[in-house]
């Protein structure tokens, strides 16, 4: 594993609405930041005294060298909330980067990533890459959420040249309705013209479930960055199974994942 | 004056010895990590450096490998954390085979946790784990809450875990300490049961049986509606416990376990009676816990011009009594 | 869209119904100060509206008063705190002269806390306080973890608890509520025997015994040694007894108390199965606090399409299983 | 009782060196602050989550008509490191004003003020009160701790015209010794003027039991301002016993004190 455990400290916090916030982070401690995949995720923790115990696991939304990274997060519960109230210069430990990110992109093969709502920073760190190495259009994103306010950073997309579709279930961005509406269409296309494609998707269980139905059923190579309760991030507490078909019943998101592929994942 | 003296009582870090002795061994400090929060070790090489332990305590062996149960399995509480794992673990075989070797080559003390789904598998795998080179311990888990077969008897009725216990010492040549359960209303008398039948010492404590509820969903937070509860939350009762087993049975050694997050936490054990101590769910948050909580322990036995564990085991005062009320 | 429309399950607020039914009464609200946090009341009058509450239980009474504990008798732990009070009180005459006047005029339901030091002193306990007018519940004390004679076993052992109990019913009209303590190994036994000798319902959960060290000192932190553990810390246990005792025994009445800080944690031993609750240590932070409670559970009942409290109290329904594993 | 529960925020943190601090605190809210006497106490509690549970307790220090109080704090554990890093503006909870504070100096009678280390702050107020009511040699202020460290807000005695005397156990200032030797020093000068004087003292527990002793032995009213540990502050816990001799073995440190005359003090 060529992860490690540090010291960190806020540098910025940037609030975007709707509970969302970028958080960056800095280190002065060697770590093996730069090298990290999108879909790897690092777990954070705030000076939180005995009442919050254990880390919380966030997706790196992109790197800068070998000592920032930032995070993407929405306010969920009290770890979130306390994340989103840290103010420059406040310290943080960080383990990470963990488990096993996406495939980059292949040549002839389009990406398509399907983002739902919070499900989006392994996704944006994954467009970001495919720009970086001059291939922005080796991907493209299906980005959905329920409303205007859960549609964070498309900026980015457009400034990359990443070609990208919206949705909102309320209609006040994009298409109205669901993410998976635009993945439907988008496998139609690409199979009425012969094009490769596989899926990559992040976001909430129910979405990712819909996803997968339709990947499979499509016989699309479909891949989901899943989320599962975790304590440790790195392979320990075993409390992150992921039910799985195949040799064992279970799997672990934290270090077998999260990326799984969609054939292997258990669900209904 | 310039400078400030050193406290009276003050030593220097360097010179307090840690080194305890348990169950017929001695342990560089007494600091262990605790089953189930280790796995089998090689994960922290990235994070920590092994060889500052005192020892550590394998995730829990038994005879065949068995895969845990659904999820959710875990969640957080206050100061705590609920785990219904399931014991999930290679097996014997495995362990033998491709966990053992990387733990003996540590050098320091390994204790393998294990347990059975019945009477006969226990004594099958404490015979079985016996053929293991390097193992210093067998730390046996008669409280298993997250195993539905035999797990409550065995650490609840002081019969039962005598009679469990005393098979087990007689099918191994190693150490048996037994890790008894919270859940049980008579602590004492569970570890006088296991102590009589030839146990090395007592592990205080296991988890205790909790449960939290997702009011949204209306459900259970762990599929198995009822988990484990450790952490900080616990530790008053942990460090009871410890205190009344080394009052009934002083000659007992106890590994001390609930909560410990800091190098006083862990004198606190000491000091109920404990002669060692393990680290469980403090590992998940930082990796590299126990070497900072020895780090900690030293210091703090310096300040208090404790000059080695065995000064600080027990050494609990009373608090003086008050003046006579004459009315 | 211009305005976000409402939850789809969503009732106003005030469209809740808090009223709840216990051992034969209707409370306005499931929420009561719990014992020993809260007096005999009258401090509480300065800092919130005394009305707002469902009910209240006084500090334990017994026959004679008590003088309590050496000191030092509190000390905080993680999320939690110890207490060894000892059970201090003014006594029943003291009590029903000096005392109850106030609580009966508040117009909530009032439930009176009481032990004895021995089987005879509890049953004359009870037959003193019946004649107090205004009395809605004897909540009868069985835990005691801070008095020396007789506690124990009445708290732990179910045919002890039995006869205890049945003694008490017979001796009193007021309908008996038994407040059982963690401490039993089997919660379950200890609820089904007081419930078949006649109580009218349980109260869940007492304080868990604990203790804390202060190594600097080298002693207790508390004089009696051990002392009771309550907060948020103790809510996973509590949580687990009753849904424990609510599942086996789903006609019993249960009162959930441990840890209570919010509307939320309210609702969560409702889900368990408890038709009350009770909130101890949460008051001596915020005196306030039931209030608070009292307007976040009618919320957040109304934001999840919760009507009543019936309509709370138990439904929790199991994590739909996995897709079966085939291997 | 007429305390109130109330909510404030730190208006500001002064530090004062050693582990020292002055918090003030502002309310908006109605709350009988104005009517404070020195001695009086209040509990503090910031937004801790549940690891801390309890409020902490604190002289009052000063009050600054009915929506200003300042407590002078030093830190010690958890709580009073916390407090000790609060910044203003950051929410605060109050109960207070509790339990019974000192007499006011009576006419003829001079008052030895016997403070150790952070038992300064009702002294401090007491003394305030006296040179407010245009009477500042009412008071005398006898100040003692371990070194220069622990002697905060003397210049305020100057200021206010306070006869005062300091010792330290290190010399550094005033005095080398304990604050008790200028107690009985000062008892034997009354003694041979035939000057009417009494004790009201506050610090650590030891201190308190040595100027108890040598108040009862000189046979001068001695009142003892104390600490027991609180978790409500207001009567309801029964926490903070205080052993006493008289009728009932104890009484209460909030609410029957926390000033006890010596004699009732069930000390050994
Ligand atoms: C691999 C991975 C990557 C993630 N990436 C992101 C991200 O980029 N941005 C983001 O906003 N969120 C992300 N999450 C989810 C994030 O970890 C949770 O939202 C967060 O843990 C909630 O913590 P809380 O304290 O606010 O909520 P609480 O409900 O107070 O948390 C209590 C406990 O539940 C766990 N928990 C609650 N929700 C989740 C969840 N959805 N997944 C895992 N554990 C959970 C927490 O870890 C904690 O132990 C990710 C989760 C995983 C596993
Ligand atoms: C009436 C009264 C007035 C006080 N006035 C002041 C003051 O003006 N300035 C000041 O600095 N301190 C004062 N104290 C002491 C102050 O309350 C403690 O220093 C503080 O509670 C320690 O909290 P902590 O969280 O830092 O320590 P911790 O040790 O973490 O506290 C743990 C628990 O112990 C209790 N505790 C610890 N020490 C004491 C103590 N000495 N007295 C009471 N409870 C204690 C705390 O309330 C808390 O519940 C006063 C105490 C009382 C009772
Ligand atoms: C995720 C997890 C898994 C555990 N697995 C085991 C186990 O396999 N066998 C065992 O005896 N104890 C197990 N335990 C209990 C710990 O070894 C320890 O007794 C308990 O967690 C209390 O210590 P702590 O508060 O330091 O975590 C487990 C605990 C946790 C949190
Ligand atoms: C200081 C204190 C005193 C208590 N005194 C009593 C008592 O006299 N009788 C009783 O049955 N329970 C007593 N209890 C227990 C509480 O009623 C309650 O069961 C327990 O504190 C758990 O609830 P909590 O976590 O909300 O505090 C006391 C608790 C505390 C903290
Ligand atoms: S989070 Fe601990 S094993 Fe995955
Ligand atoms: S602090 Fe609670 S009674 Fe005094």
């Amino acid at each position: 594993m060529s992860a490690a455990h540090f010291a960190a400290t806020v540098e910025s916090r940037r609030d975007l609405g709707g509970g969302y916030f970028i958080l960056s982070l800095h280190t002065d401690a060697p770590a093996p930041i730069e090298d990290t995949v999108p879909g790897q995720f690092v777990m954070v923790r705030g000076d939180w005294g005995r009442d919050l115990l254990n880390p919380r696991a966030f997706s790196v939304l992109e790197v800068d060298g070998a000592q920032r990274l930032a995070i993407l997060a929405k306010i969920f519960g009290r770890g979130t909330a306390r994340l989103a109230a840290a103010e420059p210069g406040e310290p943080m430990t960080v383990t990470g980067p963990l488990g096993r990110g996406f495939a980059a992109p292949r040549a002839g093969c389009t990406q398509l990533l399907v983002a739902g709502g919070v499900g989006l920073p392994p996704l944006l760190f994954q467009a970001r890459r495919a720009a970086e190495n001059g291939r922005p259009k080796a991907v493209e994103m299906l980005y959905g959420g329920r409303g205007r306010d859960d549609l964070v950073l498309v900026d980015q997309l457009d400034a990359w040249g990443t070609p990208y579709a919206l949705a909102t279930d309320d209609g006040s961005v994009g298409r109205e309705g669901r993410v998976t509406l635009l993945l439907e269409e988008r496998i139609a296309t690409a199979k009425a013209a012969g094009e490769a494609i596989e899926i990559l998707a992040c976001g909430p269980t129910p979405m990712l479930a819909a996803v997968r139905t339709i990947g499979l059923a499509a016989g699309v190579a479909t891949y989901l960055c899943l989320e599962e309760n975790m304590a440790c991030g790195f392979g320990v507490c075993l409390g992150c199974a992921v039910p799985v078909h195949g040799p064992r019943p279970y799997r672990y998101c934290c270090t077998d994942g999260p990326v799984f592929d969609a054939e292997e994942v258990r669900w209904p | 004056m310039s400078a400030a003296p050193p406290p009276a009582a003050g030593l220097a870090p360097a010179d307090v010895d840690l080194r305890t002795r348990f169950a017929g061994k001695t342990l560089a400090t007494p600091l262990l990590a605790a089953s189930g929060c280790f796995a089998y070790g090689q994960q922290f090489a990235a994070f920590t450096d092994l060889r500052r332990l005192g020892g550590l305590v394998t995730k829990g062996i038994s005879p065949a490998p068995r895969f845990g149960n659904p999820l959710p399995r875990i969640c957080e509480t206050a100061a705590g954390m609920l785990n219904s794992i399931g014991l999930e673990n290679v097996g014997v075989d495995a362990f033998l085979a491709d966990k053992l070797p990387f733990l003996r080559d540590l050098g320091i003390s390994v204790w393998v946790n294990f347990f059975g789904t019945d009477f006969e598998s226990y004594v099958e795998c404490a015979e079985r784990l016996s053929v293991g080179e390097g193992i210093d311990v067998l730390e046996m888990n008669i409280s298993c809450p997250n195993i539905k077969k035999g797990g409550i008897e065995f650490g609840t009725v002081p019969e039962v875990a005598h009679r469990l216990t005393k098979a087990c010492v007689e099918a191994t040549l190693l150490p048996i300490v037994v890790k008894l359960s919270p859940n049980a209303g008579d602590i004492v008398g569970m570890a006088q049961a296991v102590a009589e039948a030839g146990a090395a010492g007592v592990s205080l404590i296991n988890t205790i049986t909790g449960m939290a509820i997702d009011v949204r969903k209306r459900r259970p937070r762990l599929a198995t509606t009822y988990g484990g509860l450790s952490g900080p939350a616990i530790k008053p009762i942990a460090l009871r416990m410890v205190h009344q087993v080394a009052k009934a049975l002083p000659e007992l050694p106890i590994c001390g376990i609930g909560g410990i997050m800091s190098g006083e936490d862990a004198l606190e054990f000491l000091m109920a009676g404990a002669r060692t101590v393990q680290v469980g769910t403090a590992l998940f948050a930082e990796p590299g816990a126990i070497a900072r909580i020895t780090d900690e322990l030293r210091s703090l036995m310096a300040e208090l011009g404790i000059p080695a564990i065995d000064a600080a085991v027990g050494v609990l005062e009373a608090i003086p009594p008050e003046p006579a009320y004459a009315g």
